[in-house]
């Protein structure tokens, strides 16, 4: 099967630092694949390397077998790939609806957005607030409220709300739910699930290992800067995975290696 | 920890209430506080509206007449054009000092193109702001794409365009006998109407065509950012350039689009030049950058871009040009006149703060 | 007291001492006929628009007349004609309007001449020198200015250098010219202009400056090289320092006009229209009242009329 | 026993919303004191409260039973509350050393340091490397490196080791593994228990239930800007806790709740 | 999952080394690229020599001698003291519009206290110094503790400056005879001495003592920005003031002295400035904010505060000074020289980011 996304010997410099060292990448169609290792073991780097939010010096991006470049994270959202990365990237004096829309505004219907291209702000803020319950996020008193009054995991709730309404190729979370209490955890992993049955892949990199062998179907092990393998989750134990990632044991040989 | 596995499904029978807080009343003040807060472009109108009340009852009719009134709106017409363009720069955490470098010389440009070389007047017209609109687009690719900071764009282009004005120029004035013999097209935002003047046309309120370009830029941006996206996109741009980049904003575009804007407005501001003064001065405009800058504060606007209304630049023109009119009518004279301004600028923004901070 | 006379004084700036005496001249004799007096002034030179705002600012105020030293000669003429359409007497003071009818009556220096006093003078002085002297031209501004066009146009005129287009200065071709540069009219442009023009030609031995504080500025560059006695600085004004400067040899000679006088005419001619509607005379043969100029030297020379540093001193301001 | 830290009847308001709404809270000499609760339930803003961060707008703050007025958190820490915050207050341009020794910098002995005022930078570097090394955080290459290179588990890493290097009376961590990797943040409970060992009582604010009952004496139950119970960890369930939190449950009855 | 409890213990086994990338070496271009990453002040300094190589090769001996070099150093002390000042305040996230005023009306308060109250010249320069760092502590505590924004601060001080020295001073000049007759000390600054000079004293190196308090200061504050809390307290309030806050640093503290040493340094400055023109003029340094600023950013501070290295300002100030000299002797005239500079500032900026930009 051809992975839906694809990268190959990426690599990424910062200064002194080398980010990703020769690292290779697979997402198949319709899967939810983990990405784990260590602290600076360089997975926000890969992810904003295959997702234009960094490009990479050396190596190749692939989607659905055709090669690309993203030079701008607008180009991978114009083909349906949306990201929440780690950071969230929000404007954080703007309201929730705003950020939620941000670069895909919605225009009133008629001559009023044709023509002075008006904003729809009452459909764009319904649309928001529907995304938000559906995170049981509404302990947001008021959608028009600005993103930096809100708390940490309010604001990260709010990215992913984003991601899911609008991905429709990939959807890629950072630590989607580092800041979030247990509930608001809960259903964001209800979330990936649902995403995933309507065919969407996610990429979800997380340091919290139940919710990694609860979801995944593939498990990137990452480590160095490089892909050290991929395993089954079914296969292995959360035991195995640490131990993988942190170097504690060797990687298990290619021919082992999850496959799709 | 037997139920280390499943204690996170204890979580779903939580209750989706919406948290209430109980509200809090405090009295007027902090109410108006909470309100002013909630719209900040309305302390520096307050501020406007006190200042016109304080200079009407030192000086009586003298200034609250609708002639003195509406002079104001006259006096500050170039800076309040200008002021509505430094204020979508500012919006984007930028800033630009060429604004009156462009102004002067696309109304030169309008001259020099009617008179040196005979081309129609419309036409002369819209090569001024065309030449705004470019030299504003270069700014913006300097600073957009060539990622170069804002104030030495515009610092360098400044003194580019300054230059380029005098040796263009030759420093020579278009009189204003001749402008209106043969190309009063360039005077057209100079053109008054009075309401309410004597017989003798004396007196009464006095617009012109200038004052109602200043109002309808300001409502025009006032709608662009507040109604359609590339409004929007400014505020993020200005917010977190980096977080609006990654949102899916095209970070290079506006900014390009903002300068541009900003380029053309200038040009704008440098015809009504021409319809206020009458003739073509290439000494003009001096002191634009400076006086479009303050007006942009006082109303409000944060140098650090992403906040504020477009509306509070407005006022604060006007509460600028308010304080200089009282000020000369009581009798101060220049010197004094700067140093209290300078303590108004001041006191104007600690007001704003005022009313601002505490926990609205 | 609102039954009194209102006239107005709007000048270039209020920073130049010039006009800080021009105002002083004004209050004096308008506190002697009993008027008042509100003085307005631009930011820097050539803010025009300030000037514009502040003849409104008089006709709101509902002032009898106007004593203007204007930025932009000709821009301000639609601003005037608005003031004397209103009734009010305007009156340009040291600096003609374009055209000089636009303002009820002028009183000012003739700059032109008073360049050409001390061109005269520099090229008298030197003798047979100027043929092959060197020449330092410290202008006023970039922009170019009408007063310091006049003054360095006159000043070529005298020394006897072809002036080109005499509407602008740095087009002549006279190679005893080493080159402008502008000073901004104050001692620290003075100064590093005539650094820029050193550099560039050592043995540089006349200076033209637009104003004293520029030749003073102008002496000190020469002074940290050591070649101040060796220079022929003149310059315009005759500001008391300035005179000072003469009498100290650090400007060779300068010519001196009478802010005072320009100011104190005014005011009356403001008093006489308030009064009885009169409107001042010229000096006969010219368009304008010549509050006159004249050359301060101790060291006179030939052809050239002057007065001693005394006489100058008497007559100084600020 | 008397509280070491004592709020009593805090009140915060931002605009209209209330953080936090007449909140008691206490902590005890050489306990390990968890706070949970849901998203904007209002954990960061009551320890804020308690720092010095924010001052309160109604409601006392004891320490050691002598109220105390902080009205920065400089304050704060010239009495040896040392906290992480949840946004981790890095200056991202400077050094990790840099960091580390914000507002406390060593001085060269001798004249070069009394008279000159000379930083001794080799000795923060050495005492940073250390910090850190004890933490296993040492993948990080270079101690001069800016805050800002370094990846977010990784300044999460710094941040908790500038808390437990300079803390004396009480620190306090705003989850402060929401960033970390699995080592990291085992690194992070050891240093919990090490800083408790050294009778240092310790506020830890996390939403990952198995650390919170694994370290935890006492657990702060947060709900609604207001301290809903407190539970011995010993006692209840994280199912309990959860059902707390989110209101599935009632709280105990105060006659239950827990005791030092 | 029957692991659940104890997985993570399986990271106990892992090894506590070092990641190890091979470092990567891409030849001469990259190398120099990431060593002037390292050290920014470099860029500027880089610029500097080129320029002066430029215009030393097209111009021979008549630029490229100790009098000329010399020449530039007198004529940017005065800036470059000032941008010293001024680099501070940047570094702060901030910035001084009012540090020409200061410098002015200290060097008016040190002649007139002298002249006109005859208080011993010692004193009356104190004194200048005294008010510099006084309205230096004024802009600071209104910017830390009411928490205004510098440039609306600093640009109200700016023109309540100017227009007290305007008004204090009566616009009257001391001029240089009477100085260096009566109180030599105000010109102390204005000393040279000469290097390598001809026997009547001509040609050679000139310095001044304001060259050399010039570098001094530079000298001094470079050692405060590194090595002292201070320092390295400036560089936190600039980055995230609110992180600084957080982390320990009386924010306040640092903003107010920082202001005040600035007012100081200005306070040197208009003290260099009597040494420099000799006389005491209320007219001087009208463009020391902007040609300042100009300094700073060319030196490569961002105006975003928290980063910078303060020699920057210092090499700033040179290549201003180098274009200003070499054009001027090259033949440009005023008005392209003007021209000229404005393109040198962007592209000295232009460079600067070429420079560190790709992934070094
Ligand atoms: N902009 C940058 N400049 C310099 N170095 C960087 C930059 N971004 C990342 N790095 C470095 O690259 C390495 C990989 O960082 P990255 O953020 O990809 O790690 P990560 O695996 O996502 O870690 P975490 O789990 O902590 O988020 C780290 O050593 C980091 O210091
Ligand atoms: N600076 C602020 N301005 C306005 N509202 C704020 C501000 N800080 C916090 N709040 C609001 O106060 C409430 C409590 O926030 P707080 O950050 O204390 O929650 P929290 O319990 O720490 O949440 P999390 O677990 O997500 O970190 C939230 O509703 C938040 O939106
Ligand atoms: O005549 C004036 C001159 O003397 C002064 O020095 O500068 C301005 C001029 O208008
Ligand atoms: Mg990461
Ligand atoms: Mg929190």
């Amino acid at each position: 099967m051809e992975p839906i996304l694809k990268g190959r010997n990426l690599v990424k410099r910062y200064g002194k630092v080398t980010a990703l060292d020769h690292c290779d990448f697979d997402l198949y169609p319709g899967e939810i694949l983990a990405v784990i290792g260590d602290n600076g073991a360089g997975k926000s780097s890969l992810i904003k390397a295959v997702s234009g939010a960094v490009i990479p010096d050396e190596g190749d991006v692939y989607l659905e077998g055709k090669k690309i470049k993203f030079t701008s994270p607008i180009d991978a959202r114009n083909v349906g790939i949306e990201t929440v990365y780690q950071t969230l990237a929000m404007s954080p004096a703007l309201s929730i609806a705003d950020n939620m829309f941000m670069g895909r505004e919605l225009r009133k219907p008629g001559w009023r957005g044709t023509f002075l291209r008006q904003l729809d702000r009452k459909m764009m803020e319904e649309k928001a607030r529907e995304k938000l319950t559906e995170l049981g996020l509404m302990t947001i008193q008021n959608i028009n409220q600005a993103v930096e009054t809100l708390s940490g995991g309010q604001r990260q709730g709010v990215a992913v709300a984003r991601a899911a309404a609008f991905g429709s190729k990939v959807i890629i979370l950072d630590e989607p739910t580092a800041a979030l209490g247990v509930k608001e955890s809960r259903k964001v992993l209800e979330l990936i699930q649902d995403v995933k049955s309507r065919g969407i892949p996610i990429i979800l990199i997380s340091h919290n290992m139940p919710h990694v062998f609860e979801v995944a179907d593939r498990i990137h092990v990452h480590r160095l800067g490089k892909r050290l393998c991929v395993i089954d989750p079914k296969d292995y134990t959360m035991s195995d995975a640490v131990a993988f990632m942190t170097g504690a044991k060797d990687a298990p040989q290619s021919g082992d290696m999850a496959e799709v | 920890m037997s139920d280390a596995e499943n204690f996170e499904g204890a979580a779903s029978a939580a209750p989706d209430q919406v948290a209430q807080f109980q509200t809090h009343k405090k009295g007027f003040v902090p109410t108006l506080q909470h309100w002013l807060h909630v719209n900040p472009a309305l302390v520096p109108l307050i501020v406007l509206v006190l200042s016109i009340a304080i200079f009407g009852l030192l000086l009586g009719a003298k200034f609250f007449s609708p002639f003195a009134m509406t002079l104001i709106l006259q006096q500050v017409q170039i800076v309040g054009i200008v002021a509505a363009a430094q204020s979508l720069v500012i919006l984007t955490a930028g800033i630009d000092l060429s604004v009156g470098a462009i102004a002067v010389l696309s109304s030169v440009i309008m001259g020099q193109f009617t008179f040196r070389y005979g081309i129609p007047v419309e036409i002369a017209v819209l090569c001024g702001l065309a030449f705004g609109t470019a030299v504003g687009a270069i700014n913006g690719w300097l600073i957009a794409v060539m990622k170069l900071p804002p104030f030495i764009v515009t610092l360098g282009m400044w003194q580019i365009v300054l230059a380029a004005n005098f040796l263009y120029s030759a420093n020579e004035t278009i009189r204003s006998q001749t402008i209106e013999a043969e190309a009063p097209l360039l005077q057209l935002l100079g053109t008054t109407f009075k309401v309410g003047a004597d017989a003798d046309g004396r007196g009464g309120a006095t617009f012109t065509f200038g004052v109602i370009a200043m109002v309808l830029i300001f409502a025009f941006l006032a709608y662009a950012l507040r109604q359609t996206a590339w409004g929007r996109h400014i505020y993020a741009v200005g917010d977190d350039p980096e977080a609006a980049q990654l949102s899916g904003v095209n970070v290079r575009k506006i900014l390009i689009s903002v300068y541009a804007v900003t380029g053309l407005i200038c040009g704008i501001a440098g015809w009504a030049l021409i319809g206020r003064i009458g003739s073509v001065s290439p000494t003009s405009g001096q002191l634009l950058n400076i006086e479009s800058i303050t007006a942009v504060v006082i109303g409000g606007i944060s140098l650090f871009g992403g906040r504020g209304s477009i509306m509070g630049p407005l006022f604060g023109a006007l509460i600028v040009g308010v304080f200089t009119l009282g000020l000369r009518l009581l009798g101060a004279d220049a010197q004094w006149t700067f140093l209290l301004i300078g303590l108004l600028i001041i006191s104007a923004v600690a007001v704003d703060q005022w009313i601002r901070k505490v926990s609205v | 007291d609102d039954h009194k006379t209102t006239a107005c004084l709007i000048t270039k700036t209020d920073t130049n001492p010039f006009f800080v005496k021009m105002k002083e001249g004004a209050e004096a004799k308008a506190a002697e006929l009993g008027m008042e007096l509100k003085s307005f002034a631009g930011k820097v030179d050539g803010d025009h628009e300030t000037q514009v705002a502040a003849i409104e600012t008089c006709i709101a105020d509902g002032a009898k007349g106007i004593l203007l030293t204007a930025s932009d000669t000709s821009s301000i003429v639609s601003a005037v004609t608005q003031a004397r359409d209103a009734g009010l007497v305007v009156i340009a003071l040291d600096t003609p309007l374009e055209p000089i009818d636009a303002a009820d009556a002028t009183f000012a220096t003739d700059n032109f001449l008073a360049g050409e006093l001390i061109g005269q003078w520099a090229a008298a002085t030197l003798g047979d020198a100027a043929a092959d002297a060197k020449i330092a031209m410290l202008d006023l501004a970039v922009s170019q200015p009408s007063v310091g066009v006049l003054r360095d146009q006159g000043f070529l005129q005298g020394f006897g250098i072809d002036l080109g287009d005499p509407n602008k200065w740095g087009d002549e071709t006279d190679p005893r010219i080493v080159g402008n540069d502008v000073t901004q009219g104050n001692e620290e442009g003075g100064r590093k202009a005539m650094e820029n023009l050193l550099a560039k030609e050592p043995m540089i031995n006349v200076v033209y400056t637009i104003n004293e504080p520029a030749a003073a500025g102008a002496y000190e560059a020469l002074r940290s090289i050591g070649r101040e006695k060796d220079v022929l600085i003149v310059s315009v004004d005759g500001g008391c320092p300035g005179v000072e400067n003469v009498a100290d040899g650090v400007i060779g000679a300068t010519s001196q006009q009478y802010p005072l006088l320009m100011a104190s005419k005014g005011i009356e001619a403001i008093a006489a229209w308030a009064n009885d509607g009169a409107k001042p005379e010229v000096t006969p043969g010219k368009n304008f009242f010549d509050t006159g100029v004249a050359l301060v030297t101790d060291k006179a020379v030939d052809g050239v009329d002057s007065i001693s540093v005394e006489d100058g001193r008497n007559l100084c301001w600020g």
